[in-house]
């Protein structure tokens, strides 16, 4: 069998995914990123290749992506996160025009065209504020773990109003409303509504057209999601693969390759670092 | 670190080489009047009045020059932190800082010389900070200040009214520089040095209007940034002057025989903000890979719009630099005017695409792109892509999030190729319809 | 005849309002009144209240709205009172607006009037560029020029002329506002505590959002309410603010620096609308004697440059003439004409041996945490000498 | 006897210091700063009295600074946190004109007038990776003991510098470190070293031109304590107990109080 692979090396976790020909995913990887993002590349395709069982000579190409795609040894080419998300996201569901990626240190709006081609993209400016770093924050203050936070959110009835959506500082804002007996439930919606407002802001500059995909590790966090759709008064599609929409993505990409030598169409070789030519 | 340095490389053109040497020149005569005092005056670049001071033989100091040398020399941060520490703000703009830094340190270092003057002249063009930092270095140096307040552009075009406002705060100026170097003012070798501006004009204008070629002969950005020290600082001189007729000569050259800056002409863009001087290299280098040339550029015009047909008027001396110094510079225009040159320059110089850097720093230039962003990309439907940093303060760039976006812009335009010429992803998993 | 506290809480109510609830207010007695907006520092008044309109302050929008469009046109590093401005304009705040003023104060000011001119459509934007040259021998005649641009401009729009007549009569009515504001801050300096800073920025502003012939009124009561009340006078540190011309803080920073121990004897906060020292001409031509007032008979403040009137030399006779102790900067955040006037303001105090403290803020601000441990601190290392 | 409290509810951990009426050190409490700002006080206070010998009612007079000051029920009065750095570090360097606070959310630069009061002091920016904070999370993302910082920082032979100003995005420089293969003491040294030179920079904003107490839980790493010293052309003189200086000013100052009170109403105690 032929299979291609994308890896996600992301600020927090790496994503891997494994698809075959018919574009079906055969598996997938998910491991903290850890200090070395050296190895962990090569650890989300071990963890891979051993979950599918299947042999390394088998995975024809791989495309890398995330901040440490350069870093990927086993990584064929490298695509961005942003082309990736997209494509990812445009075979989850075929008509997302919009995709919402948020991941531990960035948040991306991307527009999609209809055949999952990015359009437009924005992402935070420099600042790191109001990322999935900053609701890991949140919870480690309040002991409490990310799988808890998003429902917790939803109890909230009066939620508090944060100083700043900056990750360095929303452990001493959060103990100062602990502080005036504030609940757990409203300091956590308000979290989630603060960065809700801040990433609505980044959707609004490429347009939030319909239908709205709302990918990375954060959309596993139902907190979120409702308070993101709230704010856009939009429904958006969440899937199961939402963490691992980039890896999809790249994956997707990889396979284009396969097909593509196999059909003897593309030069894979001649220019390693885009990722088809023209 | 996440910057690595670029790998040294020449592109195309001696542009580089022959600006480098006429600069140069000017850069000894500051050195020397820092040991030997002749009289010299500061002056800011956007829309300014060289050819005055050039009349009375006052050395023109420019301390944006200075600043910018600083940052590519990567030399700016000391300069930055020591301005920081006597009170100015992480917000305010860093060349201010990093003059105001350099000078408390005496003025003189590895990357330049900025000698005290003996007057300061304030042309408050577009931009509100120079009258901040030239009122700072007045104060620091205890150095006579005037003030040329020069009317922004808010109609169509100057009222009688802005132009005359301005030719008396010229006399005024040259009764100055009378007092100053006691010499009498001499209109016709004021005529003479504006026959010189112009020429030097015509020279940029064609240089650019070659840029319409594709391939394009030279980089309307980063290139272009070398024959901003002629057109600005040195404009008036013969020198200047014949630095156009050379680079036009070859740039010609190059078009006749059907060469680009670059191998390969992948992408023609415009490029609006000034560049990250503290790693300029690097930040050409993300474009070159994609074989990315900037068409034109806003920022190579903050000085003086001549592409669009202005140049100076020997006939008609203070009156024609009063219209340069409202009119026909890029600072003293609005947003909405700049919308428009940008437009032009998309759709006259056949380009794929807009590309903002946004610069901390100078609010002059960044406040508000977001906005320009939503013209360019809903109301035109030009591809836009905006990228933050600083042009002088190293800690604002962030190399691998900058690749990362660009890589992504040209990523997605290489595949609206790609889908013209046919084809697109059939991504729909087995089983599903594709709408 | 109302109280002060009855009197300060119809401001604080009149400035937390949004452009259109306070022109609506406004209409209750004037139903067809509209709008014009006036951003700050300065702005001729006169002109729009003699075209029959009401000048209103565009300040911002504090806490009231989300910014959800300005964020994608503004980057962050931009002060709060250009993003929500735009936002008002983007989000509808401003539609019984005829339109608004803008003045070459800094360059966000500048191109944000570009941003509203492309977003509003419809209405009259205008931008002043008002003269940085106070002493060339044109000087006069621009300022005058420009003045009449923006009257011609303006009557133009209305499709009504604005004539001089109106102006005058405008003038004359200003004059009082400005001449009562005078009185009241005289007594303040004069009396601590007779007044606390938020109340007396509150009534302060809320000249903003009423027509002068409303307000006149109100603020001659609370001028006579406050004259005829004695109070105690605390003990505190008494000191200056500066920095505040153009974004307003919130009210609750201006709390926080008094319940800190400082006490609030002068301040620049509304001073483009207080911009006079004395009363203006209204015999002549009122454009010529508004153009010679805000040459010659201005306030110094930090986006009006005055080559033979330092702004150190201004502030430090501020100082002297309210008795100060100290100053404290309160700048708003990325506010560049407040931030690099700090670095001269900063080198002649010290000169001078006045201590100062900086105090950035922005709108959206509600905690103030660290800002009171550092009000304390300072005015515990002045108090307990 | 006479018992005074000087507690200092600080953003990361809260200490004590119980002092006799003669001004002498008698135990030392701290404790990690929890949502119960008041619990967790009282913790930090019983074990200062459990060392001093003392019950904590036998404590005569309170005093509280740290950004949770208002929140300690117990409290007889409040004071600054500066304020009582300041003072903390007079009393233990009659001569010093200079504090530099270093602690988890905030680096202050203070300058002493007579009698340890607050001269011009410069707190950090907001926006930045300047405190010990940041050093925490680098710790746990380096999966080392924060005891262990200061002395692996010491062994630093190329120090990889970090220039981002926020602290997230600092945290990717030095994971890229990491992955570069540098060695952790170089990069925590470099943290140091960038954490050093921004303290500088605040300190120059005041003036500073001589000795400098380092106080606050940050000058318990000796290879920060190493980069100051490399770095200031001043002494830098670091107290024996750093974190606990802040809580020892408070405690000076509420010894003050009460003697003052003590002498204002003495027919009912004499
Ligand atoms: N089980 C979970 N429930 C909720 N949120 C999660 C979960 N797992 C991860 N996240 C969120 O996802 C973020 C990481 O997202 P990811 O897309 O992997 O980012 P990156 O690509 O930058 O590593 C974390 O910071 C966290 O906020
Ligand atoms: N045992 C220790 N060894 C090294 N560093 C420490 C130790 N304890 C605390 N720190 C450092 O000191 C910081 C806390 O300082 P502290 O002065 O207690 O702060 P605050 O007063 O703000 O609570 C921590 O963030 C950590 O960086
Ligand atoms: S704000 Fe911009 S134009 Fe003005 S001095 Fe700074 S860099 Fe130059
Ligand atoms: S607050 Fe400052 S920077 Fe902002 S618009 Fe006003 S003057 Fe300009
Ligand atoms: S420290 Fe906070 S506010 Fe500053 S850049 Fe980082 S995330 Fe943003």
């Amino acid at each position: 069998m032929n299979y291609a692979a994308g890896i996600d090396v992301g600020s927090t976790q790496s994503k891997a995914v494994l698809v075959n020909e018919a574009r079906a995913i055969v598996a997938r990887a998910l491991i903290d990123t850890g200090a070395n993002v050296r190895r962990a590349g090569q650890r989300a395709l071990d963890e891979l290749i051993r979950s599918a069982a299947v042999g390394r000579d088998e995975i024809r190409f791989v495309v890398g992506t995330g901040y440490g795609r350069y870093k990927i040894e086993a990584g064929d080419t490298q695509v961005t996160e942003i082309s990736c998300h997209a494509r990812g996201a445009h075979m989850l569901f075929p008509n997302t025009r919009t995709v919402i990626d948020m991941g531990g240190q960035d948040t991306k709006a991307i527009k999609v065209g209809p055949d999952g081609d990015v359009l437009d993209f924005c992402m935070n400016d420099k600042c790191a504020a109001g990322t999935g770093r900053f609701l890991a924050g949140a919870a480690d203050v309040l002991g409490l773990t990310l799988d808890q936070i998003g429902d917790i959110s939803l109890k909230g009835s009066r939620p508090i109003r944060l100083t700043s959506v900056c990750t360095v500082f929303v452990e001493s804002d959060i103990l100062s409303h602990l502080a005036q007996n504030k609940t757990v439930e409203d300091i956590l919606a308000g979290v989630h509504e603060a960065i809700a407002t801040r990433t609505v802001g980044l959707v609004r500059r490429v347009g939030a057209e319909v239908e709205v995909t709302f990918t990375g590790g954060v959309a596993r966090n139902v907190g979120m999601v409702k308070a993101l759709e709230n704010k856009l008064g939009l429904p958006l599609n969440i899937s199961p693969e939402s963490h691992y929409t980039g890896a999809l993505g790249a994956a997707l990409f990889a396979l284009d390759h396969v097909l593509a030598e196999k059909r003897d169409v593309l030069d894979i070789a001649a220019q390693p670092a885009v990722w088809v030519d023209q | 670190m996440q910057t690595q340095t670029a790998p040294d490389k020449d592109y195309r053109g001696t542009v580089h080489t022959l600006s480098r040497d006429i600069m140069t020149d000017w850069m000894t005569e500051l050195k020397t009047a820092a040991r030997v005092p002749v009289p010299s005056a500061y002056l800011m670049i956007s829309g300014n009045c060289v050819e005055i001071l050039r009349c009375f033989d006052i050395l023109p100091v420019f301390p944006e020059i200075n600043a910018l040398q600083l940052a590519i020399r990567k030399n700016s941060l000391p300069y930055i932190i020591k301005s920081e520490e006597i009170g100015y703000a992480s917000d305010n703009c860093a060349y201010v800082k990093a003059d105001v830094g350099f000078t408390l340190c005496g003025g003189v270092g590895e990357s330049g010389t900025i000698p005290k003057p003996s007057l300061i002249v304030c042309n408050f063009v577009g931009c509100n900070v120079y009258i901040k930092w030239f009122e700072h270095c007045a104060s620091m140096m205890n150095v006579p200040m005037v003030i040329l307040d020069i009317p922004f552009v808010r109609e169509d075009k100057p009222s009688r009214e802005d132009i005359e406002y301005v030719m008396c705060q010229l006399r005024e100026l040259i009764a100055e520089c009378e007092r100053l170097t006691g010499r009498k003012f001499d209109i016709d070798r004021l005529r003479e040095i504006l026959r010189e501006s112009a020429r030097a004009e015509r020279g940029w204008t064609r240089a650019k209007e070659l840029c319409k070629h594709r391939p394009a002969p030279f980089d309307a950005y980063f290139d272009s940034i070398n024959m901003m020290g002629p057109i600005n600082a040195l404009r008036g001189t013969k020198e200047a002057a014949d630095f156009f007729d050379r680079i036009v000569e070859e740039y010609e050259r190059m078009v006749a025989d059907g060469v680009g800056v670059l191998d390969e002409e992948r992408f023609r863009m415009v490029v609006e903000g000034p560049p990250p001087y503290p790693y300029y290299r690097n930040f050409r280098n993300l474009f070159e890979t994609w074989g990315a040339v900037a068409v034109q550029s806003t920022y190579s015009t903050v000085g003086g719009t001549w592409e669009f047909g202005f140049c100076h008027d020997p006939d008609r001396p203070l009156e024609s630099i009063a219209e340069q110094m409202i009119v026909h510079n890029l600072c003293n225009r609005s947003m909405l005017e700049r919308y428009r040159q940008i437009k032009c320059y998309v759709e006259d110089w056949h380009a794929d695409a807009l590309v903002i850097h946004s610069i901390k720093s100078c609010r002059l230039f960044s406040a508000g792109q977001g906005d320009m962003r939503e013209y360019f990309t809903k109301d035109l439907g030009v591809p836009t892509l905006m990228v933050e940093s600083d042009l002088e303060d190293p800690r604002y760039y962030a190399e691998a999030q900058m690749k990362n976006r660009i890589d992504a812009f040209f990523e997605a335009l290489q595949y609206k190729r790609l889908r013209q010429g046919g084809g697109g992803f059939s991504d729909a998993p087995a089983g599903t319809m594709k709408s | 005849m109302a109280t002060t506290p009855d009197i300060v809480r119809i401001c604080r109510e009149l400035i937390d309002l949004l452009p259109d609830e306070a022109l609506e207010r406004a209409r209750e007695s004037r139903p067809d009144l509209r709008g014009f907006g006036v951003f700050p520092v300065y702005a001729p008044v006169e002109i729009i209240h003699a075209a029959g309109l009401m000048p209103v302050g565009l300040f911002g929008a504090g806490n009231r709205i989300e910014l959800s469009h300005a964020e994608a046109r503004f980057q962050s590093f931009i002060c709060s009172i250009a993003k929500s401005t735009l936002e008002l304009f983007l989000g509808g705040h401003v539609q019984l607006f005829e339109g608004a003023v803008f003045s070459s104060i800094c360059d966000v000011a500048r191109n944000l009037a570009s941003l509203v001119k492309r977003n509003a459509p419809g209405q009259f934007i205008d931008y002043l560029h008002m003269p940085q040259n106070m002493y060339s021998a044109q000087s006069s005649a621009y300022t005058r020029a420009e003045l009449n641009r923006f009257r011609t401009n303006l009557a133009a729009h209305l499709g009504r002329p604005v004539a001089d007549q109106a102006i005058a009569e405008s003038l004359l009515l200003y004059n009082r506002v400005r001449r009562l504001l005078r009185a009241i801050y005289d007594h303040r300096r004069q009396n601590p505590c007779s007044i606390a800073a938020a109340d007396l920025f509150a009534v302060a502003m809320a000249g903003t959002r009423m027509m002068p012939e409303d307000y006149l009124p109100l603020l001659a009561n609370f001028f006579d309410q406050v004259r005829s009340t004695r109070v105690r006078a605390r003990d505190g540190v008494r000191v200056v603010i500066e920095g505040a011309f153009c974004e307003q803080p919130p009210i609750g920073l201006l709390e926080t620096l008094e319940a800190g121990g400082c006490l609030v004897q002068d301040d620049d906060m509304m001073i483009g609308w207080r911009l006079f020292t004395q009363d203006i001409d209204g015999d002549g031509d009122p454009l010529a004697a508004l153009a010679e007032a805000y040459l010659r008979e201005s306030v110094y403040t930090s986006v009006r440059h005055d080559a033979r009137r330092p702004r150190t030399e201004g502030l430090a006779q501020r100082v002297r003439d309210a008795g100060a102790e100290a100053v404290l900067f309160t700048p708003a955040k990325f506010c560049e004409p407040a931030l690099l006037d700090y670095v001269l303001f900063r080198s002649k105090l010290d000169k001078d041996g006045v201590p100062h403290l900086k105090v950035e803020f922005e709108e959206k601000m509600w905690t103030y945490e660290s800002v009171r441990t550092e009000v304390e601190t300072f005015a515990e290392s002045m108090l307990f000498e | 006897m006479t018992y005074i409290a000087g507690v200092d509810l600080g953003a990361g951990a809260t200490k004590t210091v119980i002092m006799d009426g003669g001004g002498d050190v008698l135990g030392r409490g701290w404790a990690r700063t929890q949502a119960d700002f008041d619990a967790v006080a009282r913790r930090s206070i019983a074990q200062a009295c459990e060392q001093a010998g003392i019950e904590p009612g036998q404590i005569d007079y309170v005093a509280a600074t740290g950004l949770g000051r208002y929140s300690l029920s117990m409290r007889d009065v409040q004071v600054t946190d500066l304020t009582c750095g300041a003072r903390g570090a007079h009393v233990l360097f009659p001569d010093a004109r200079f504090v530099l606070d270093m602690g988890a959310q905030s680096t202050r630069a203070i300058a002493l007038r007579d009698g340890g009061k607050v001269g011009a002091f410069r707190t950090n920016e907001k926006c930045a990776a300047g405190s010990g904070g940041f050093l925490e999370r680098v710790c746990r993302y380096l999966e080392i003991r924060l005891d262990e910082i200061g002395p692996m920082s010491l062994e630093a032979d190329d120090p990889q510098p970090i220039s981002s100003v926020c602290a997230v995005l600092a945290e990717s420089e030095i994971i890229n470190h990491v992955s570069e293969g540098k060695t952790v003491p170089n990069i925590l040294r470099g943290a140091h070293e960038s954490l050093a030179s921004r303290a500088l920079s605040q300190l120059k904003m005041i003036g500073y031109d001589g000795p400098v107490v380092f106080i606050g839980g940050v000058a318990l790493q000796e290879g920060m304590v190493e980069a100051c010293r490399a770095r200031f052309n001043g002494e830098v003189l670091v107290p024996d107990h750093p974190a606990h200086v802040t809580a020892l000013g408070a405690a000076t100052l509420g010894l003050q109080r009460y003697l003052k009170r003590q002498s204002q109403s003495v027919p009912s105690a004499a």
